[in-house]
């Protein structure tokens, strides 16, 4: 398995401590990790997919401007004729709204998968074997899950 | 080229009047700035007030856009607060020298009464503004912010009447932003601190805080002192006489007090004997229980090491801080919290075990730090942290910013301590390496796993989730 | 004649008869009771689920009049609190063996839902009601209450299926009431602690606790050890198998840690070896701060205690306490206030210099007093403790009974340490009271003023005006 | 000077602190002090300063029901032919009652003094100085408002 996974914090925030981990996550469960660290533009995580074949581009935003700051990405991603798997994940709305309404509006725009900020690596990375098709090894699983 | 020596006042008036382009800001009057602070009462002297205390001193933070909103927010943390120092928080734009959007903000604030801008634009307050807010309280006023390119700012607040200043070249870089580059921030903050210095030349002690906390993260004491000696020693070199070395909270009671009493001892020794030294310790600077009455917890544990580490000064939580910025009364409550537990606990004679053992490892591995920052710089303290973090020899975890590594990763050893996991290229000598490796394999054996990264995640999401050290098996283990 | 031997099987029938005479209970059937307690899953074994567990167990104190609400309510800090042992506290009437009253205060709250009664009348629910309050909750619950004569609130609710029971002859009298016979309240708990045995010899363990408080403030540790122990002792005599000794905060780290040190040790001495000790930490019993914010300052410091010394349950105190009674949502603040420090805290090593010398120094006392009870009963320790308190030589400082001398009087010393000022009667050695004496000799020049009653009123008011030690010059000071 | 001054909580109340603490302030002020204690009912305390001749009466409340306790007080002490000072001090209302509310009541009903809970023993011995015409020496004065 070498699936390359482009990994980033959009738009102008500069949290890093999230992606970090996910980053080392990635890694040790065998991916290709490309991390454009954090305040990244639609174009680098799409050039970035370009240029090293990403399989996956997961998003992570924890300043509640991901709406805007994702605003036509999956226009301009088919637009560069790709079409990797889109992840979305960290605080994605503002105010008290429902998970579930947040869920549907990223899903409407084009992302395969969203997350809330309390996700954990792991799953992140089971969703990304499942939708890929990688089958866990039983001391993956059990690594993971530990 | 970068260099550690001081601005003349050539540099001085030349770059004030280029950043003074940057945004129209009344001509600032030195002479009359200063005989203003000369006209303020003992009372709001910061470095005077903070350096003769007898106790820890207690500030919280604070920002709203519009001034009497600002007034009314600090008079209620002065009342019903007792905070004994007064904060300013800067808003976003500011930080990033986008005076115009800030001023449309405070526009927005003024005409909707909502608050467009998440802090107090002090800029585009102007001197004048500056003024009646050091005029509207009793306590002295520290400008706190995360601007990069703090010129303007500090040129403002400083004749406005504020006379201290957090931040620094690599503390308000290195975690905040992702493009700075640090040469760049340290000739910034040279102008920043030369006129500190200019004021503190005339009388008028203009008190300099590094920021502590750093990436707020699990960061290992070493990094943190590091970073802020060599902040503390450029700011010396400009004439700054006053400086506040800062120190976030990680949560073990020995580790923080040993790193207290090096980040004071390390002070002492690294900066010049003219510059007083006092030192600051930040609660918890990392995520909090969404939860008021567990969060108190973790405040008080914060306010119990204050108690017996006695740092001069303590940047207090709100029990709403899992909720981003606290309503006035949670930011008081954190306050009375913090106050009660120091209260209770200062005149008990309380010693632990192992402080000292912690300090000199602490102090030992901060020193390793900065002799190879002061090599790779040939004595130069400025061009040494630019190539130290250039290299990663200096390194802080979690930071956003290209011109650091951030290679560091950071874990809880068995106790509780933060470790280094993860080196990159940190110059720390291999016998401190040991150490740090040692303890965390002790960790994993207790723990019947591999020392991983694992753990890393686990320690960050732990303090939330009710725990100090983030072990296999979750929330209910 | 009063003696500390145990109840025969007739006696226990005969009085069994008499208390029931008091108010109609349907007949108890002992053997069906045991069943019953035979019949509950092992997470409601209350001495079970205490004795194995592996960090100190969180209880609150909670307790109204109607059986549906005391439902809810023990729900919420089960669920909201995530309290591992729950209370239910028993109503003022009840303690006063005034039955019909506390009927007629049932039947107005189950009318009115106003709550006329502060507590649950257990007896009046009787053994069904108890049993269906057992039954709605998962974690074991106790009946805590403060009645001088306790026989038939015992006999109703340990066949309702409660198995912990508080209090005492001495630590439910000599602090609540002022004019019960001590060798009366011996005898009547006497016949508690021998029911509670006979459900033990059947596997049915009943656990029994002292209250370690008793007038809750101020109370020298030494003191507090004595009355516990002799307790113990008595409730060991009758056939209970496991007894939690109990102990206030005073708010000083190291001498709270030293006492619950000392009170495990001595506990393990004192009492048969066939007797399970464990340890309760009461969270500050004293007056508090009339603001949340601050009284939660005072619990994280008695939970931070509760870290260090580690005992084996703490009672939790609500940031609401100054005003009374919490609400429940008050209630589970407390614990989770309580849980976040002790979670952050336990399994760090901390260790405190002095612990060992004030730990023997408590142990040294509380001998001094248990040898002289020991020596006036001529080793019967009944007849020793009643000799005791009638001559002064036992005593609680600012007792209501007339039971007691009530001579004492507690002061800090300079690191605010309970210490006493006046000793009246009691029977320490003269070594040990040089000690109080030279310490309280050491604050009294450190304040430059007399040592004198001023400082036991100035000590009694300074927590809740948010100090440790009530220094001269008051709040501000 | 040797003033007597009768002192109890009266009612089934049984803190026992406040009065103890009153107790020593009393005599270490140079009064003659009959402490009755707590759960003190109104004819103990006629009785008692009947005959121990006290000039003052100092009536302790704690638990909330103050007013019924001490209803037809007043009446008892004038039937024994008596007059001495009363005072009232502690929680004397239920609920959240301005003080000043509280203590017009406590007037009406014949007390000379009414105090709040938060009140010290020098304040109370100031008054009782006052009332009984007590000169107070500097040196004294100078101990009790330390």
């Amino acid at each position: 398995m070498s699936a390359t996974v482009i990994l980033g914090v959009i738009g102008s925030d500069a949290h890093a401590v999230g992606i970090t981990i996910l980053e080392q996550a990635l890694s040790a469960a065998g991916f290709e990790v490309v991390n454009l660290g954090v305040q990244s533009s639609q174009s680098e995580f799409v050039s970035a997919a370009e240029a090293h074949e990403g399989d996956a581009v997961l998003v992570s935003s924890l300043y509640g401007h991901a709406e805007q700051d994702c605003r036509g990405f999956h226009e301009t991603i088919e637009a560069a004729d790709l079409d990797p798997l889109t992840y979305i994940g960290g605080n994605l709305s503002v105010g008290q709204e429902e998970f579930d309404r947040t869920r549907d509006r990223f899903r409407e725009m084009g992302f395969d998968r969203v997350f809330d900020s309390e996700t954990k690596p792991a799953e992140a990375i089971a969703a990304l074997k499942a939708d890929m098709n990688i089958a866990e090894s039983e001391a993956e699983r059990a690594r993971l899950t530990s | 080229m970068l260099r550690d020596t001081r601005l003349s006042g050539e540099d001085l008036s030349r770059i004030d009047e280029k950043i003074r382009a940057d945004w129209s800001v009344e001509e600032i009057d030195f002479e009359e700035a200063v005989a203003y602070h000369d006209s303020l009462p003992r009372s709001k002297q910061f470095a005077r007030v903070l350096e003769d205390a007898d106790r820890p001193l207690l500030q919280p933070r604070a920002g709203v856009p519009r001034l009497d909103d600002q007034i009314t927010l600090l008079r209620h943390l002065e009342d019903a607060g007792r905070a004994d120092l007064l904060p300013t928080t800067i808003d976003s734009y500011t930080r990033d020298n986008e005076y115009e959007k800030a001023q449309r903000g405070l526009e927005e604030a003024r005409e909707s009464g909502d608050d467009t801008l998440n802090g107090f634009p002090a800029v585009n307050h102007g001197v004048e503004g500056c003024r009646k807010l050091i005029e509207s309280v009793d306590a002295p006023i520290e400008v706190r912010h995360g601007t990069p390119d703090a010129r303007l700012l500090a040129a403002v607040t400083f004749a406005g009447g504020f006379q201290s200043f957090e931040g620094g070249p690599i503390s308000y870089n290195i975690p905040y932003t992702k493009e700075h580059e640090l040469a760049e921030t340290i000739e910034h903050w040279q102008f920043v601190d030369r006129l500190a210095g200019a004021y503190t030349e005339r009388g008028v002690t203009i008190n300099r805080e590094p920021f502590g906390p750093l990436t707020g993260t699990l960061v290992p004491p070493s990094i943190a002192i590091a970073v802020g000696l060599v902040e503390g020693m450029l700011a010396a070199t400009q004439g700054v006489r006053s400086v506040t070395l800062g120190y976030g909270q990680v949560g073990n009671l020995v580790q923080d007090i040993a790193a207290l009493r090096a980040l004071r001892e390390l002070g002492e020794e690294y900066l010049p004997d003219d510059v007083t030294v006092t030192t600051v310790f930040h609660e918890w600077m990392g995520g909090f229980p969404p939860d008021e009455a567990r969060a108190s917890g973790v405040i008080a544990l914060g306010a119990a090491t204050a108690a017996i580490a006695e740092p001069d000064k303590v940047i207090t939580k709100s029990p709403q801080e899992f909720g981003g910025v606290p309503t006035k009364e949670a930011n008081a409550e954190g306050l009375r919290t913090t106050r009660q537990l120091i209260d209770m606990m200062r005149e008990q004679d309380i010693t632990l075990d192992g402080v000292e053992r912690e300090r000199e490892f602490v102090e030992k591995s901060a020193r390793s730090l900065m002799d190879t920052i002061l090599e790779l710089g040939d004595e130069d303290v400025a061009q040494g942290v630019v190539e130290a973090f250039e290299t990663g020899k200096l390194d802080v975890p979690f930071a956003p910013s290209d011109s650091a590594e951030s290679a560091v990763l950071p874990a809880r050893d068995d106790d509780g301590r933060v470790r280094i996991l993860q080196f990159g290229d940190l110059a720390l000598d291999p016998d401190l390496r040991d150490v740090h490796t040692d303890r965390l394999d002790r960790r994993a054996r207790a723990e019947n796993r591999d020392r991983s990264f694992q753990m890393v995640a686990d320690d960050v999401d732990a303090i939330s989730e009710g725990r100090l050290i983030g072990r296999p098996g979750g929330e209910g283990a």
